[in-house]
């Protein structure tokens, strides 16, 4: 079992959204994260000085996938949240021991 | 005729009154944008009272008010930078006291168009709106009905507190309006729900509250005129809100606060003209019908395909449409003598034609004189900012601002004092003082 | 008598005031509840609004104003549908104002029982209490103390503005709501922390504003009586928000902004019935003992274990008793020749007992008539949600709204156009338009 | 002379919208600061709101507007706890009701200070600056210009309704305490954003909106002044809104909302002492110029390093003096006979003259005296809460409250009734109902 | 060591602080996530139009867990959270190579 | 490629920031959190009844790292975020698979 981590822009969740349907993701948890890096801030005024908010606000996608849809899942997500410009985010993917459902205790890929 | 200290205080308070209701729509507007617009919604209705302000004084009132020019279409100059206002006397209240309560009236009315074309407009445009539709549509329509011009005068049709001046030109100038300006990014598709209700019923109360002096102000005396015009309104304002809601329950299942709001709003609108013609079962009757036809008619939008956003037509030009034809049907002199009897008060249809005729003069007018300020105004300036920034924010995008902060956690490491102006004097002195604070 | 130009605009501003504090009380009970049920809470409080004004121009101004009709309990139908009303006066002020200014009472005081019930009650049932309270509570009450009733006439006991009929009313039928309600799940487990005090101050801050035309428009007159009740009212809340957090200091080691709100709220409603009689120096104790007091009196229904939510008893019922015994001790008519003379004045006991059997009295009736009325709607219609229902938040679960949408990041992907009605059509649109836009 | 309802009736009402400005002022100031210290903002403002009332019916009144004790410095001890006031007559209004006027003026003044000292003073020393100040700084000016003292007897400079008493006032008494309070942690290094500027266009609607009591009320008659005061306030507001995002555009590249608001208010400051000695064109000028220079003005304590945290100096100083010099320019007896002809409208240098010595002298004392008290304080008191809950949130700290609780999702579980007085029977009995909800 | 996380209901945290405080967890993160599965979303209406919002509240919580806990951790949380209804939410574990307790520096199992 | 995750105090972000540009870091992501600890919370009162609120606001760090950085960003959190009072936070360090920058698809340590 695999967890896929996406961050990515929040206007292109309509995309990504039915991009991850596409390759047959049934559900998925996010949330609002705020990013720093390459891409700039932006510069907001108050009063007549000026501030520049390096936070970026980012959606964070979390999937929990079997082993061999991983691969896909990060394919799809990379392809549908590309814009081409700086701040598009990254995806990554870490190796998870136990998944559990919790409405019916059943494990592993069953639980998805 | 002599000054009535009464009179006077009772229209200075409505003037503050109706002056109040921008801000209130300020909210009432901005709790039902999406939260990366609201400041541009209240930025818009402030604009409409600082510019509106300043023309008024300087050549709205004349032209509103001022002598007739001649056919019964505008007034003349003769007020022109408050010459001949001061200290003069205006029925039983001193002139400026009116000039003051009519410039409320003109504020608002443009603030209304605002919710037409939120999330999208640039703020420069929509200053030329503010200074080109308060000019050619409102100043020459205030003129018609209350300034002595061709509706009030000629046709005799009536109009209390601004059915046609108000709320049927709001209504009719925002559909012209949204339809030059198009659709918001995502219309029809996402749903764009008010980001802050509890506002958006602040606003509605400050309206409901504001309205009073709008309507009760609007006999310009502190009378009889005045008590009836106010409980009319209240009554229809209820009656127009249950009217809402109980559509809603119908129709989609569940009594909506948004609804219960709209509907009051949508009452307030359809008295606005009729409040000192009826009596308060005519007023009940005629909120009934608002309530229950404007709750019908916002839903037109996604049908036709404009983009009106908070519905300034279906409320305010339905509404005000609603209370002119309730005035052919339900008025009675009993209430103001200086009214008429309409159809169920065994008038006739002879109010009731005079009623459409002005309506619909009034839509004609300002829905092809709108059209062609808007499209002149995008040709010239442009309306849309970019898509960009539409989708990220058009508060960021026009006044570099955002309208909420409500966590304090991480502002201070990720953000700096600018490259701009001032602050790169202070980036200077902060990086320094920073230092020290280690 | 003929009609006065400043008395009458200042019952019809004074009316204004009052009908605005129910949208203060919207936001004042609104901030103080959870995020899931702000609207409910507000939507109660807007539909009082809404029922109270219809029904008061039907039958309930003729019921409370009328003739009365014999035992001093009741009024009758003279002015049934605002029969008689049109164009008539009364005393300095066209009647149609002191029937638009007695309506604005009925609102509140109804609007005030929301609080009581917060975050659990089913809309078609809070619609119930509103007709069946105010015909049977709020209207009798009404007749008795200002109508010609009982209380007014025989009894003479004194209350310029409503601490029978409006703050021990609301208060003790509060209770009797609470009680038969039951305790919203949670209760004295969790926290329900109010979400959003900032509006609760605002809230306040309105219900003070509102509260001037409440009390010094009660005098019915511009004029000396209106000048000391409003002096009066200042004085008076000033002190109680001031004791109450002084208590809290004492008690709890911080001084809140609720506290602060709330006793500023229970120093208006102790001085509701008082401000007409009584000096600044009485208002001032009458202030002190009212924060004091209810500062105290909120928690008991911790020991005692009903859910009165947002503490209307505490406040209103406990205040209003505190204020109308107040003038049993310090009123004198130096102030007021229509007053009389409290204990502390050297008038004996007379006018003291006169107070208490006019608030045990009032406690009594409306607590067993709302217990009445209470259980015959559980019976009937059934007050509870489902408990699901107010885990997750009533108002989702009664109008299908969100209080806030703070953040718009993933609003648009996740959410469609639904199924029913024109929604249907919607979605085929938006996702037409949704695939043009790629 | 006799009492006139008409007259009466509007400066009670007048009084009600300025006692209004104080609750909009906390809204104003209240978002403006970071979301952690929302509520002790408020509080503060509440606070003057609650202690000023009291301190003016106890001596205050007495003392500003007592016949005068000597000198023109302060008044007698004649109205000590509203002793002879009861029943008696001012001009055309009664006693009470000027008095009422005169303290909402108190309380408002004092409350501007808190924009001083947001986020990092201790309740105890804010109440300790709220007593001493008033009694010291505010009374005496009080008494100077309106209540018989030098400057309004002797000098005869003109101020209608506070440019000295108000707004220099509390500009340059906000600058002392600003300098003994100290820089809040991160000044000039943190952004310290408003945290919610939807509430701070509300509380400047409301602040504008009062403002016409504030001003058309200080002509303590409803009649032509008042109604020219109202009309200039309007305008001069509505102007210096539109100049302060003007000079944004050009310098910051965007027009805010902050600075509509903070515009409008400059405006509002610039006209109070000018409203009724000015007609509209001039008070067009007051706020293009009050706009611009205020806009300016506001960017000063970074330069300078005094951490007026909310710019009351840059906003009320500035703009009071710019409204009292305005009157030295355009002032004109074409529109008041009491008030006098400026530079511009042929009067000379006379009348300025006179304005710049009331208003050096205002600022002189003011601070002075200011900063001694303030001195004093820190001493005695101390100002400041320690660093970590100045850093953690003082609303914490000073109220054991938070602004806001948006999310309801975990506060039930993480939280539980604490360990003080009644709750510790709270928890005992949380407990068992918990386990039986099982 | 190891990071349990769980996705679950808000209104069963109360069951679940319960829970893990008797299996011995004295620490845990906790964060506000929005959560897309079977479990349908829910309805809005406005001016009469109608939206569904299939984005449902959930909570997210994280445990860093000694490696023979986390089994019994991860029991604790299944049981606790189940409701039996679509959208009791998921429980992951994933390896961790390093914990640090900030205040100390100490690493590891002491770290918890 | 590792990922190391922080909870810290909010108000240490300043320090922290400024600990991590000076080894390099160039991106991260910041999110809310709550945390549930050894350190208590705070008390609130309402009209007299008096509430513990035992969740404490803190900020989560997510930084992707190259295994040879990872240890010395670890020790730059830990250094910077100490205060040395109870409630500084946790940092630990997950193994991560494959990172892709959205923008480009490139993978692995270019990603970062
Ligand atoms: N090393 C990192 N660890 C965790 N998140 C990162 C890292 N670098 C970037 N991010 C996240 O990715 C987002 C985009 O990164 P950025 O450098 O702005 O653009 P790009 O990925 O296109 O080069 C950031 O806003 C941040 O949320
Ligand atoms: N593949 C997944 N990856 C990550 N989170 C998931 C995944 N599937 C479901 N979730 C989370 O679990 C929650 C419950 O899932 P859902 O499918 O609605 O019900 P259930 O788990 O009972 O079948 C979702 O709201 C989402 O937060
Ligand atoms: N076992 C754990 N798993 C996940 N997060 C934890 C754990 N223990 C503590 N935390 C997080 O670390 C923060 C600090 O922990 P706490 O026990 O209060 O202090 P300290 O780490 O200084 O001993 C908590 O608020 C919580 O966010």
């Amino acid at each position: 079992m695999k967890l896929v981590t996406a961050i990515v822009r929040p206007f292109k969740m309509e995309d990504v959204k039915s991009a991850l349907e596409q390759v047959g993701v049934q559900g998925l948890t996010v949330s609002e994260v705020s990013g720093f890096g390459r891409q700039g801030g932006h510069v907001e005024v108050y009063r007549g000085a000026e501030y520049v908010v390096n936070l970026v606000p980012k959606v964070k996608i979390e999937i929990l996938a079997e082993d061999e849809d991983a691969a896909r899942i990060v394919d799809a997500l990379v392809d549908s949240a590309r814009t081409d410009r700086i701040g598009d985010g990254k995806v990554w993917v870490v190796p998870v021991e136990t998944v559990v459902r919790v409405r019916t205790g059943e494990r592993g890929d069953d639980a998805l | 005729m002599e000054i009535n200290s009464g009179d006077t205080a009772w229209v200075l308070i409505s003037a503050a009154l109706v002056m109040l209701m921008t801000p209130g729509l300020a909210l009432f507007y901005g709790g039902m944008v999406r939260v990366k617009s609201v400041l541009n919604m209240m930025m818009m209705c402030f604009l409409a009272l600082g510019v509106v302000s300043i023309i008024w004084v300087l050549y709205g009132y004349s032209l509103a008010f001022g002598p007739d020019s001649g056919a019964g279409l505008i007034g003349n100059f003769d007020f022109i930078g408050m010459a001949n206002t001061v200290g003069e006397v205006e029925g039983t209240i001193p002139t400026l006291a009116f000039v003051m309560f009519q410039m409320t009236f003109g504020i608002i009315t443009c603030a209304l168009l605002a919710g037409a074309v939120a999330d999208r407009i640039r703020t420069i445009a929509w200053i030329a709106v503010i200074v080109l539709w308060t000019t050619l549509v409102y100043i020459p329509l205030a003129h018609w009905t209350w300034g002595g011009g061709w509706i009030g005068n000629q046709l005799g049709a009536l109009d209390f507190a601004g059915g046609t001046v108000v709320e049927i030109n709001s209504g009719f100038s925002a559909l012209a309006l949204a339809i030059v300006v198009g659709q918001r990014i995502g219309f029809r598709r996402d749903p764009m729900r008010p980001h802050n209700l509890p506002i958006v019923l602040l606003g509605a109360g400050m309206l409901w509250f504001g309205w009073f002096g709008f309507n009760a102000g609007s006999a310009l005396s502190a009378g009889d005129l005045a008590a009836t015009a106010m409980i009319n309104t209240q009554v229809c304002t209820a009656a127009a809100a249950l009217a809402w809601i109980f559509v809603e329950k119908i129709r989609d299942g569940k009594p909506t606060t948004l609804g219960i709001a709209s509907g009051a709003i949508s009452g307030a609108v359809a008295i606005t003209p009729s409040c000192g013609f009826v009596n308060p079962m005519g007023a009940l009757l005629i909120g009934l019908a608002a309530g229950a036809i404007c709750a019908w008619a916002v839903s037109l939008k996604y049908k036709l395909g404009y983009d009106d956003s908070l519905d300034v037509l279906g409320v305010h030009g339905i509404g005000g449409l609603v209370g002119m034809i309730g005035i052919g049907l339900v008025a009675t002199t009993a209430v103001n003598d200086a009214g008429g009897n309409g159809l169920f008060a065994g008038g006739g249809f002879d109010l009731l034609n005079k009623q459409l005729i002005a309506s619909f003069a009034t839509m004609a007018y300002v829905f092809i004189v709108t059209w062609l300020i808007a499209m002149l105004i995008d040709k010239v300036i442009g309306f849309r900012v970019s898509p960009e920034a539409e989708v990220s924010g058009i508060d960021l995008d026009q006044h570099a601002e955002s309208g909420y902060e409500l966590t304090d956690t991480t502002s201070g490491a990720f953000a700096g004092v600018g490259q701009h102006g001032l602050s790169e004097y202070l980036q200077q002195e902060g990086r320094d003082e920073k230092h020290e604070d280690k």
